[in-house]
């Protein structure tokens, strides 16, 4: 029934776009990783430095990115019923809760957040 | 198993048909949502483990000395290129263009395969380069993680392989691209996790 | 069915009550309940016991109050069958947000002494009451006894910890196995020992006692047996037990060499045999010719091979307890038992009868032989 | 629609017909069947898990007794804890999603009937396999919530934790697939007019847990994944001499366990919701808050986790905002307390034996309740943790909460489910000796507890003063277990009569009293249509009557049922093979033996069987 419906408003030109931005995204995240850490630290070391310190939240947000356009478009929740979205969003809050939570956790009981976190 | 069992079910689900459903939506698409929804949290806790013990191993090898950005890349990309594929196949299937569909459903099965294979051979390569399953944390944490999302895709391929099965003998028909879809909807999710794992798994562990 | 239901109706919530009541007052008389949480003898115990009092108040308060308007809306409003249907209401905002409030309202009141307390009891205090640099102890555990070790003085004792009154204790833990949990009610709460990182306790005791404390973690077979005891000395008292753990230590036994060498197992020799080998003062003067007979079974009897009598400078891992000061403890199979004779000849002969699973086997010891242990480990004071 | 078939009724009653009993209710899709079944075979474990309970107070009567071995003491307990809340109080509970959710939202059957069929037949397997392990004599000694390293391999060397790692696996499939089930059922298939906001309470709670359970079973699912590859393939997720931490294990076990708890205890705050009403003959106060305040209790249930761990020594920042989040669950869970005490506020209290054990509920879990707010008390958790007190919280909730809620469920339904009524007068004493025997076993636990009596120990010595609230817990329990006894004879009794039950005993307001006492195979003649909340008071009112008249059975025509299928029975006995074949500590089974190869095939080849099954392939054959 809803699946009829949502074909009238993507198509396949959407569709490519969609494919194109998506690598350009990937070459991107390793683009970053080259730049930075791999075998074109060396051609561009300035921006590699800079890059650096921002180097885990940048490839968070272009995999962001990148996970936003596949459920979106290809995952048709943009075009779906509301309810999936929240289906979604909700799961997915209560995973990036339990991620966090145990990587600060964890952390701490390194001694890595704070200074008695020993115990 | 669940996945399959809830989303094969369309008998009953035909049955329902003569019944109204209370959201304008088939029963089998929602719970292959709400199976998704459980999944993320399957998969939360997977990452969780890997994270929590990145550098926590202590003897090597290490992911500074196994992982190389090439092969991943290639099948970070066969994995995009097959949600791009199935969309395009769904799409044929919801038009009634037989031959769409079944071009770009079989491209989406390759893909499957070829993505599988490349893990198959990534693991061999690993273990060769001295990283068994339970050679350190790192090892296992990360065969668990990639296995369990490899198992996830040869499920996923399988699933896709019997509908093209289905649609080469003609048995999906427009009405019925909605086998077509939730099958699209489970193997996107399995891309969206690899969208994850490809730079937390990989690219940052790979920092020296 | 009349009967009784007219007869639990009249009698049961009065039943009821008096048992509440004779229990709650069975629970509140102190002195019988040595590992009571209750009865708070040290620093840390008191500040967990003024919160968790608090918290009991206002849930007594909420209890009374809820099951009340309970039992009133029961009564209250009791229908016949045929009764007109009664007014029916929806519900009524103004209501739900007072009942949201209030409750919210009594948790702030909570939560406050709550934080306060739990930043207050994370601190080590930089020193003691008494002005003294709190005296660390190492707490270790093992499948099912516990470590106890004093870096600062050297000295190593299982099972019955010993601590100046009025001296903070900073307590260090980690486990040599499966997870295990120190808990010395009246002193301090409980902390859980992991095998990869240290955790912390601490507490002063207020009161000279003897202060039984339990394992609190599930680890194992004999979890339920593997208890200990604290004894706030005063501090006078604690310096004579140090005194005498030195003493365990100072004289290297000359009649070690008495013992013919075939009879020194392999065992006795790769664990420092000869280093374990004290005699006190007390061993030296007793006449009992028992005591000798008991040392050269020490020895030959394997017992050295887990055991070490030397409470300072001993060697630093062994399987067994160290057993420097054996003969004064109060208990004896971590906790489980008094340290009489008779139980520790018991003990000897068939460990595992008392406590199926030790790593202690059985010895196969005559009483004569176990009677002369006895007589030897007694000495150890 | 078009595609509703007309099937020839009497081909297919006639093939029906000539299937054997047993076949029938092994390949029965019918979710009331199926509740059935959940519900029997729930009972059964209860019984074995109370009968260990029985064992467990046997032992602890007394100070330094000898009557079990500590070995079989701590596989009483695990076994104990493990059955009582995955194979008694998840599946009673499952009993009424079962018989009841189709019926209250006014459907015929769950959306996937099948997959319905395979979840009781999962945890069937899975709850016998984990109970097999007493025949070995090596069932689970780890305690229900396993703490590693004493669940791996190097301290548990045997088949113990193996069973109960396999065990919960299996469970875990079965919850699962029940819960993409009742979720979808619940959104997808009410009446129509059955808009969210008029849906029974139940329903809301079985929306809720189903929530729960699809986002805290997965990690379970992974914990156990890493245990069993600790055991089995030698890794070292918990094995600190590879630089495992059983912190990890903690942290995963509560981020399940605790929203666990609240899949034990919403489904119970829904029985009462439903009955509390109809017996004060009065709508639920506040309905929306109700609603609101059990998904805030589940939203939150997932951010409390770490209160089971203040003893491990997290650090005062991370010990204090488990203190809080735990705390601010008791305001709404007080908000359900004060509606319940609205609804009955002003009612005209109707004194049935369902609505004894639903006060009964309120007034017990308060107590478990405000125990559990004791424990949020990060400080003083350090002396209540892993003692007596934490037993007598959890036993409050669970036994008075969830326990009592099921029976009074029972006693409500059961007309429903059976159509025969449990006698009133039974079903009172029932009440009263629960009463009893429930506050005489686990109130003195609260004192045993504090005065220092650590949990898990199978014996504790003399001297402590923990003698007598020992003694009085124990009599308590056998006072207990008669009670269960009454309850069982009057489930017999009621058996034998041959009295029936009308089709709306009790006055009810929602849609399953409208239909006959038991229903027929299709539920509903006509599909119903729902105009307001409390549908069926409507109906009456607007009837003028109090009770509506006895509904005439239809014959069915025309309505087309789901047919019977073996393979949820199939794909069941090869996911139980599947596992099972990791038990094989041989060369030959390593690392995946032929059995579990064997199992995967088979659940391969009956889910390709199930999915081209043709519809009611065994009604028509035949
Ligand atoms: C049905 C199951 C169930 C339920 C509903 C609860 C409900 C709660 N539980 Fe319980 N809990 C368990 C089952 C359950 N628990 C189990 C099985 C364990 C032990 C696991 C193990 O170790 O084996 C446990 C252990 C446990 C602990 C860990 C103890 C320890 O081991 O150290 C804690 C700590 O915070 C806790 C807290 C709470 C709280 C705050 C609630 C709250 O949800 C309670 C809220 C209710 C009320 C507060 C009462 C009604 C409210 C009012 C009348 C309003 C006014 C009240 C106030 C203002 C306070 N529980
Ligand atoms: C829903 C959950 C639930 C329920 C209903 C119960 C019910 C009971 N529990 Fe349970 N219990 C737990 C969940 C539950 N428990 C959990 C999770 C643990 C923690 C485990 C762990 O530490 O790992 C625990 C632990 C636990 C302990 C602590 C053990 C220890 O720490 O050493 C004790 C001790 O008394 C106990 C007692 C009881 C008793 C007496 C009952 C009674 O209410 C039982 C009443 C039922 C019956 C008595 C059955 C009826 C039987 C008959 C009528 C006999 C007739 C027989 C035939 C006809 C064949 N339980
Ligand atoms: C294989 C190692 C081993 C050997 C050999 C051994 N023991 Fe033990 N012993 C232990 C362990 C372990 C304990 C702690 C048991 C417990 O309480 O859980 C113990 C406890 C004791 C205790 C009680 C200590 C206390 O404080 O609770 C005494 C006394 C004792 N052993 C004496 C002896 C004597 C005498 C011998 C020789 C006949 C001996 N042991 C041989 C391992 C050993
Ligand atoms: Cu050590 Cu329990
Ligand atoms: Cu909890």
């Amino acid at each position: 029934m809803a699946g009829h419906a949502d074909a009238a408003h993507s198509n396949a030109g959407k569709y490519i776009q969609i494919a194109v931005v998506l690598f350009a995204l990937t070459a991107l995240e390793v683009a970053l990783y080259e730049v930075c850490y791999g075998g074109l630290k060396t051609m561009a070391p300035g921006l590699g430095a800079s890059l650096e310190p921002w180097f885990v939240e940048v490839l968070l947000l272009l995999s962001a990115f990148k996970f936003w356009f596949v459920a979106m478009f290809y995952m048709h929740l943009k075009f779906d019923m509301k309810l999936l979205s929240w289906l979604f969003l909700f799961s997915l809050i209560i995973a990036v809760i339990v991620i966090g939570a145990l990587i600060i956790l964890f952390g701490y009981n390194r001694g890595l957040w704070w200074p008695g976190g020993k115990w | 198993m669940t996945t399959t069992t809830a989303a094969l079910d369309h008998h009953d689900h035909d049955d329902a048909h003569a019944h109204h459903t209370s959201l304008p939506i088939d029963n089998r698409k929602l719970a292959i949502w709400t199976f998704i929804g459980s999944e993320c949290l399957f998969f939360a806790t997977l990452i969780s483990t890997y994270l929590v013990y990145a550098g926590q191993s202590v003897k090597g090898p290490f992911p500074t000395d196994i992982f190389s950005v090439g092969l991943v890349t290639a099948g970070t990309a066969v994995l995009l290129f097959s949600s791009f594929f199935v969309v395009m196949a769904l799409d044929g299937a919801q038009k009634g263009d037989r031959k769409k569909m079944l071009t770009w459903l079989s491209l989406t099965v390759l893909c499957g395969v070829f993505f599988a294979g490349m893990q198959v051979y990534e693991f061999w390569h690993f273990y060769h380069l001295g990283l068994g399953y339970s050679t350190n944390l790192f090892s296992a944490s990360f065969y668990t993680l990639t296995g369990f999302h490899g198992a996830h895709v040869a499920l996923g391929t399988l699933w896709l392989a019997t509908i093209l099965k289905d649609a080469i003998k003609g048995r999906v028909p427009p009405k019925k691209a909605l086998n077509l879809e939730i099958a699209a909807l489970y193997w996107h999710f399995v891309d969206v996790v690899w969208i994850i794992i490809f730079p937390v798994v990989y690219l940052m562990q790979m920092r020296s | 069915m009349a009967l009784p239901r007219a007869l639990w109706r009249r009698h049961l919530p009065l039943g009821l009550l008096a048992l509440f009541a004779v229990v709650v007052l069975a629970g509140c008389a102190g002195e019988n309940y040595p590992q009571s949480t209750l009865h708070p003898k040290g620093d840390f115990a008191e500040l967990v016991d003024a919160v968790f009092m608090k918290t009991v108040w206002w849930a007594t308060a909420i209890f009374i109050l809820v099951e009340a308007a309970l039992l009133y809306a029961i009564f209250k409003f009791r229908g016949k069958p045929d009764d007109p249907e009664p007014k029916q209401v929806h519900g009524s905002t103004v209501v739900e947000i007072i009942w949201t409030v209030i409750p919210a309202a009594v948790l702030a009141f909570v939560a406050v002494p709550t934080v306060q307390t739990i930043f207050k009891t994370a601190e080590i205090p930089a020193s003691s009451p008494d002005g003294q640099k709190p005296l660390t102890v190492e707490v270790i555990g093992h499948q099912w006894w516990w470590e106890f070790r004093y870096p600062e003085l050297g000295i190593i004792t299982a099972n019955e910890m010993h601590v100046p009154v009025g001296r903070t204790v900073d307590i260090r833990m980690k486990t040599v196995d499966v997870l295990h949990s120190f808990w010395i009610p009246q002193l301090a709460g409980k902390r859980d020992l992991f095998p990869n990182r240290e955790t912390r306790l601490w507490f002063t005791a207020k009161e000279a006692g003897e202060y039984p404390g339990a394992c609190a973690e599930f680890c194992g077979l004999q979890h339920g047996k593997m208890l200990f005891y604290v004894m706030a000395d005063t501090p006078a008292d604690f310096d004579a037990w140090v005194a005498r753990r030195m003493q365990d230590s100072v004289t290297v036994v000359p009649m070690a060499a008495a013992i013919p060498s075939d009879t020194v197992g392999p065992a006795a020799d790769a664990t420092g045999l000869m280093d374990t080998l004290t005699v006190s003062p007390m061993a030296q003067a007793a006449m009992d010719p028992r005591v000798a007979e008991g040392e050269k079974l020490f020895l030959t009897k394997a017992c050295a091979g887990c055991h070490s009598l030397k409470a300072v400078g001993g060697p630093p891992v062994m399987v067994g307890p160290n057993l420097g000061g054996i003969g004064a403890r109060r208990m004896i199979a971590a906790g489980w038992m008094r340290n009489t004779d008779e139980n520790l000849k018991h003990w000897l002969q068939n460990p595992q009868e008392v406590k199926e699973g030790v790593l202690m086997a059985g010895y196969t010891l005559s009483d004569a032989e176990a009677e002369a242990l006895v007589a030897y480990l007694r000495t150890k004071q | 629609m078009a595609t509703t078939v007309l099937e020839p009724t009497m081909t297919r009653t006639a093939a029906l017909a000539k299937r054997s009993v047993l076949v029938d209710w092994l390949t029965t899709v019918d979710h009331k069947k199926i509740g059935i079944m959940y519900g029997a075979w729930a009972f059964f474990f209860f019984v074995i898990g109370g009968v260990e309970a029985l064992i467990i107070r046997a032992q602890l009567a007394r100070p330094e007794a000898t009557l079990v071995s500590p070995e079989f003491y701590n596989q009483l307990f695990t076994m104990h804890g493990t059955t009582m809340i995955f194979l008694a109080v998840m599946p009673l509970s499952a009993m009424f999603f079962n018989f009841m959710i189709p019926l209250l939202i006014g459907a015929r059957d769950v959306a996937f009937p099948r997959l319905n069929a395979m979840s009781l037949w999962v945890f069937v397997l899975g709850g016998l396999f984990l109970n097999a392990s007493f025949l070995f004599g090596t069932a689970p000694n780890g305690g229900w919530f396993g703490y590693a390293p004493l669940s791996g391999r190097q301290y548990s060397p045997g088949p113990h934790m193996d069973f109960w790692v396999l065990g919960l696996q299996i469970l875990g499939i079965a919850s699962l697939a029940a819960g993409v089930n009742f979720f979808t059922t619940i959104l997808n298939m009410r009446a129509r007019g059955m808009t969210l906001m008029r849906m029974p309470m139940f329903v809301w709670a079985t929306l809720i847990t189903q929530v729960l359970v699809l986002l805290s079973f997965p990690v379970i699912t992974v914990a156990l994944i890493l245990l069993m590859a600790d055991r089995l393939f030698g890794s070292g997720f918990f094995v600190t001499a590879m630089g495992g931490d059983p912190m990890l294990w903690q942290h995963l076990f509560w981020v399940f366990g605790h929203p666990e708890v609240y899949i034990l205890i919403l489904p119970a705050f829904g029985i009462i919701s439903e009955i509390l009403p109809v017996f004060s003959r009065k709508p639920l106060f506040g309905y929306s808050a109700m609603v609101f305040s059990s998904a805030f209790i589940a939203f939150l249930g997932f951010g409390v986790w770490s209160h089971h761990m203040f003893s491990t020594g997290m650090g005062p920042l991370a010990d204090s905002f488990f203190s809080l989040a735990t705390m601010l669950i008791a305001i709404p869970t007080g908000v359900k307390i004060f509606n319940w005490i609205g609804t009955l506020w002003g009612g005209s209290l109707q004194f049935k034996t369902p609505m004894y054990f639903a006060l009964g509920f309120i007034a017990m879990f308060i107590m478990g309740g405000l125990s559990g707010v004791m424990h949020s008390v990060a400080p003083a958790d350090l002396q209540q943790t892993d003692t007596y007190f934490v037993v007598a919280h959890f036993h409050y909730v669970l036994f008075g909460g969830s326990i009592l809620a099921l029976t009074a469920g029972a006693y409500y339904w059961w007309p429903k489910m059976f159509g025969k009524m449990l006698d009133e007068g039974l079903g009172k004493f029932h009440f009263w000796t629960t009463m009893i025997g429930f506050n005489l076993t686990f109130f003195p636990m609260h004192f045993a507890g504090l005065l220092g009596m650590p949990r898990r120990v199978y014996t504790y010595p003399s001297g402590l003063g923990f003698d007598l609230y020992n003694l009085m817990a124990t009599v308590g329990a056998f006072f207990l277990a008669f009670s269960i006894l009454v309850f069982m004879w009057n489930v017999i009794k009621t058996w034998r009569s041959s009295e029936r039950a009308p089709a709306d005993p009790w006055g009810g307001a929602t849609l399953e009293w409208t239909i006959p006492s038991p229903p027929q195979e299709w539920n509903f003649d006509d599909e119903p249509v729902v105009t307001e909340r409390d549908a069926v008071w409507g109906m009456k009112r607007a009837a003028g009557v109090r009770m509506l008249p006895e509904p005439v059975a239809g014959d069915g025509k025309g309505i087309h049922m789901p047919g019977p299928s073996w393979w949820p029975l199939v794909v069941s006995l090869g996911i139980l093979s599947f596992f099972v074949g990791f038990m094989f500590d041989k060369p030959w089974a390593f690392p995946f033996g032929p059995v579990t190869v064997f199992g995967l095939l088979l659940t391969t080849f009956a889910i390709f069987k199930w999915a081209y099954e043709a519809p009611d392939a065994h009604a028509t054959n035949h």
